[in-house]
């Protein structure tokens, strides 16, 4: 089955350049940071890195209103961090305190702050995409033009969820885009033998009456194009869009998973395509200077520090938090 | 007081709602233009119009999730899950997402929907369309359950259910749709986590839900003229409990039955009978017995069916049995 | 998307022709007399119709080996006789007799019979697509050339189980052929209406990497041709087919519908198209005689009125067996 | 005997099965080439070869279907759902087809698999990776549903289930996966629907399931300490459930406990507690009591999961003080 380009960005003007490269490099450093502290055993349960992925919420989330949405999965901290979460927040939820962005309640694979936009991780797989159409449903209803975004990987194109979301979201042609980040896995098994087709998103677009669109997911200017063009769509009234980005975790699927799987030369063929690595020669060419870059970089390792200190100082949350929060009057009482 | 249906009085509960908030919209399989399989939507398409009233495709996930989604940004939806035997195909949304995010966020996001959804036996639909799943809904904490057993309370708590700020899964007694009774003109609600005492009696306790409401009433009628004056509670709201009601009547008694149309295991009933075990076991004169369907899927014949259910006849003589006791 | 037409039929003998029509007209006869009971309230309970979709059960069914499975929806009288289960048996369960083919605990929307392969009718929408699936992968396990066989509607495509049986059915290359009977309407509702894509069945089947065929619903050859066309592939170790079978249904969706949505002339101009009408004409011009026609409509009345008599005949179902048949020890013991 | 880990113990007793009976197969996501996430099958794919070790997609319906299709027509399947959460997106292959066919059907079809799932907290998983859900299931009629406590029980009960001619609901401790016990070597079953009395105590009777049960344990030590003499009884089965042994051991020490993983309301502990109420009224001392968790989702955060499921100072420190009334 043929699958057509995402349509190219813009000619992009040097901020938004530079602006696309401190959103990565935050979220690159922030990943390793949270990777040493699983090693130093202060993250608590599991935890899903979205190294060399970065490109995809980079690019999407900076093409975003403020007003929009993102709905992300386990896999979630980059698209939190890019909607302009507090580092220190993200950081202190993985490690389970009171100062944690959800004080403890959900951790790393539920983070989310609603005042940015950024709606929660979903860790129940194709569960999210449904849940985006609706807020894409209610933008439509109430007629504000927010675009409802909702980032999923490969292995989820294989759910029920997936193609009832799908369907009902071209049928009632509503403001949200799709992002599938094809990573080549799922979890641990080769998305191409569990999977009907090549191009597991890209090639079920046509069953949704939409338009097939890929676009390389290492390329965050390719991203950030493309988000631009579907939430123009989008807001005009013209529909959902189903995008699949190409791209590679680096590391595991998750903490406890050592990657064995993997054939050999693949992590470091994709290693030569690390979507910073190149945009940082790109950002040469076009003559932003080394210094500038180096930065930027310090800048992200400045405010990831300050993070990891205010996640290691915060408090335990206090056991009484258990029963709060249930239902909306702060509570959780089931009887009088 | 005008006379309504149970089913009429499930569009007059919503239509009420949709009337003072212009966020309540309403969702489901053939619910616009056919007002419904069980004909409990019809007119608002008309009323309202086609930006407040959506057809769906068989999906419930998706009418689920849509709904979710929306609750989560300002709407507050009513969604239509045909049968409540389909909540199976989309009880991860119910379960795992709609009843466990604003806890997960801590508060971040709250998520104002009703799922209503035709509930229960009596129609000869065979065991993948007669099922009673109150207990499924009870078990999930962060979801408010609601039972209705008259027009009025239907139309009265489907207004309190739309205007809660959690989810609250409103199940219709399928078998009720064509009763009728009297409902109060003009705005109507009853609010959530209120048992009601339909029948005072002195002898004992009988907590009823749902389409076992009517049969425990008639069977009180029957058990009066064996001498036996039995308390008729239509339970109507499991979470929130009413708690003082349901312990207070069984305290008074002492002697208690549950009518459960739930298979036997891990029903409603269970819940209760364990909480009046454990706060109520001192004022108790004899164990609480629980009236309830055999624990098996629910036959289609007729009279299978009718053996299976509990009726009028087996409620009266099971507690007439134990009161001789 | 451009859908192909499905593989003609094989010329056909006379034989095989009669065959197809008598199949076709005990379904139609049958149903219809199901159809008078209800309205004398015998049948109990609700009941979907297969009147003018008789085509494609017959037409199917004829092409199995005996061995084969079918796996039905609600709307399942056509296919369970279509397979040879007795008529007297499945009238009497719809009338919830104790000779009823379930012995009354099914009814009409379970109907099956496993010892004809009809391994039975199922009433949520989708479920038994994957049950199908699992069905044609114990066959292609033990190697025995069997071919699962699952009928369904057009709404059915836009529910969960659809797109993840569709894909393991697939990426396993298993010996099931889904057939979707198009009949326009999920219920009361237009089947374009909900959907994405003009061709339900069809137009999805790309996106399980198969290839898309339509067949006329209401050709009895076309559906035999296409049956033996896709069993063959199946059997052989090619894989699924999904069949998109456009046809229409001359009543209600159940008996609870007086079907008053559909526009004024459809079902005149289907009933025009009508599967046994325009055969009993093919017949002739191949030169089956009016009276050898007449002679086996006259033997399908005489077959269900007998089987109409055996239902009302039918003793019920003794209560005690409410609580049998849970297990496979015959009983339903939860605790010792 | 050999020491075994639980984890161990989950493949020991599928491969002793598909060693048995040709039919027995496995299928599941990431259970083949990887082993499992929870590490519980591997070695399987080395063993008995890609015909009968299965990688799936992300599709648990379609897992689950396949299973029930090809029960139905002469395999024995074992099927993963990794973690009992996701028991929700396939409830409707559950609960309404393979629990209801071979009734449906009166007998004309049998449907023996099994569905292994890893179930309940402990591991900072969140609500939506941690549910103890044997209440779901138990409350289906049409399942068999067990939850080992031991490697030896993990290993003789999965050989039952796979020989039980109908659907099992295998219930895996994810939090005990690391821990090890004695397995008796060669062949190994445990008959289903036994419960075991893992300690002997006259004071009072402790009901416990899964990884509630080593807690019970160590509460009882503690309970000794004070002079308290708890009898543990492990459920390991809730259907067939061994009403006998419960409710004997609950006659004979008038004192009854349930410690239970599952969220307050309609757990197991329900359902067997108003079972002992109904028929041990008169040789009950005091109120079964019942420690769950409380009715909310399961927090992520060590410090408030420890304060929610029970643990052994909750379950002693309750027990002692509802014994010093
Ligand atoms: C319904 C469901 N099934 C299985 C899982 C376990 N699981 C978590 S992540 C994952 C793989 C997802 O792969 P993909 O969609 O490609 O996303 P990625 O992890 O690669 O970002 C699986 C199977 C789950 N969370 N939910
Ligand atoms: C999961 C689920 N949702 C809804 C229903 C109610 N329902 C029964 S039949 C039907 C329409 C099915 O339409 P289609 O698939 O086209 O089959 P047809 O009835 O036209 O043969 C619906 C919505 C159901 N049985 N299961
Ligand atoms: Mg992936
Ligand atoms: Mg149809």
């Amino acid at each position: 089955m043929s699958a057509t380009v995402a349509p190219a960005p813009p000619a992009l003007d040097v901020e938004t350049r530079e602006a696309l490269y401190r959103s990565m490099i935050l979220l690159r450093v922030f990943e390793k940071r949270a990777h040493d502290l699983f090693l130093q055993n202060l993250v608590k349960g599991t935890s899903h890195l979205g190294l060399g992925q970065e490109a995809i919420a980079a690019g999407f989330a900076h093409a975003m209103r403020p007003d929009d949405w993102t709905f992300a999965t386990y896999r979630g901290h980059n698209h939190t961090l890019a909607r302009g979460a507090d580092p220190g927040a993200v950081m202190a939820e993985l490690l389970g305190r009171a100062n944690g962005v959800l004080h403890g309640k959900g951790g790393s694979m539920h983070v989310g702050d609603a005042s940015k936009g950024a709606m929660g991780s979903y860790a129940i797989i194709g569960a999210h995409l449904p849940v985006a159409a609706g807020a894409a449903w209610s933008a439509k209803l109430r007629g504000t033009e927010q675009v409802a975004v909702c980032f999923f990987g490969d292995g989820t194109t294989n759910i029920g969820a997936f193609h009832e979301a799908l369907n009902l979201a071209s049928v009632w042609k509503l403001p949200a885009v799709f992002v599938c980040e094809n990573n080549l896995y799922m979890e641990y098994t080769p998305i191409a033998s569990v999977t009907a087709v090549p191009n597991p998103a890209a090639d079920r677009a046509a069953a949704y009456g939409l338009e097939s669109w890929i676009v390389d997911g290492n390329d965050v200017e390719a991203c950030y194009g493309a988000a631009l063009a579907a939430y123009e769509r989008a807001r005009a009234g013209r529909g959902p869009a189903l995008i699949e980005a190409k791209t590679y975790r680096h590391g595991g699927h998750s903490r406890a998973d050592p990657a064995a799987y993997r054939p050999k030369g693949e992590l470091e063929a994709w290693l030569a395509r690390d979507p910073i690595e190149t945009y940082r020669a790109r950002l040469r060419e076009h003559g932003v200077a080394q210094e500038a870059i180096d930065a930027f970089d310090a800048a992200a390792l400045a405010l990831v520090d300050r993070a990891t200190e205010e996640a290691k100082n915060g408090p335990l949350p206090a056991p009484e938090s258990v029963t709060t929060n249930v239902w909306a009057d702060g509570g959780s009482a089931w009887r009088n | 007081m005008a006379q309504l249906t149970y089913r009429d009085a499930v569009a007059a509960g919503v239509a009420q709602e949709m009337e003072r908030d212009p966020n309540v919209v309403i969702l489901g399989e053939d619910i616009a233009a056919a007002g419904g399989v069980f004909k409990t939507t019809v007119g608002l398409l008309e009323r309202f119009g086609p930006d407040r009233v959506w057809d769906t495709p068989i999906s419930e996930q998706a009418i689920l999730g849509a709904a979710m989604g929306a609750a989560m940004t300002g709407l507050r939806p009513v969604a239509e899950i045909m049968f409540s035997d389909f909540l199976a195909v989309c009880w991860d949304i119910v379960a795992n997402q709609i009843a466990k995010t604003r806890y997960m966020s801590d508060g971040q996001v709250t998520i104002p929907l009703v799922v209503k959804t035709g509930n229960g036996g009596g129609l000869r639909f065979g065991a993948q369309h007669s099922q009673a799943v109150e207990n499924w809904a009870m078990a999930i904490p962060g979801l408010k359950v609601v039972a209705p057993s008259t027009p009025a309370d239907v139309k009265g708590m489907m207004a309190a259910a739309i205007r809660d700020p959690d989810p609250v899964i409103f199940f219709e007694a399928k078998g009720l749709y064509p009763t009728t009774g009297e409902v109060p003109d003009g705005e109507h609600v009853v609010p959530l986590g209120a048992a009601n005492v339909v029948r005072d009696g002195k002898d004992c306790t009988v907590l009823a839900l749902g389409a076992m409401v009517p049969r425990a009433l008639d069977a009180a009628e029957r058990l009066a003229r064996e001498g036996i004056d039995a308390q008729i509670v239509d339970v109507r709201s499991l979470v929130p409990l009413d708690a003082r009601t349901i312990l207070s009547a069984a305290s008074a008694s002492g002697r208690v039955f549950t009518v459960e149309e739930n298979p036997r295991l891990c029903g409603w009933g269970a819940e209760i009978a364990s909480l009046i075990g454990e706060e109520c076991f001192y004022d108790l004169d004899a164990p609480v017995v629980r009236i309830t369907t055999p624990h098996v899927p629910l036959p289609s014949a007729d009279v299978l069916e009718d053996a299976a259910r509990p009726s009028v006849e087996r409620i009266a003589s099971t507690i007439a049995r134990e009161m001789a006791r």
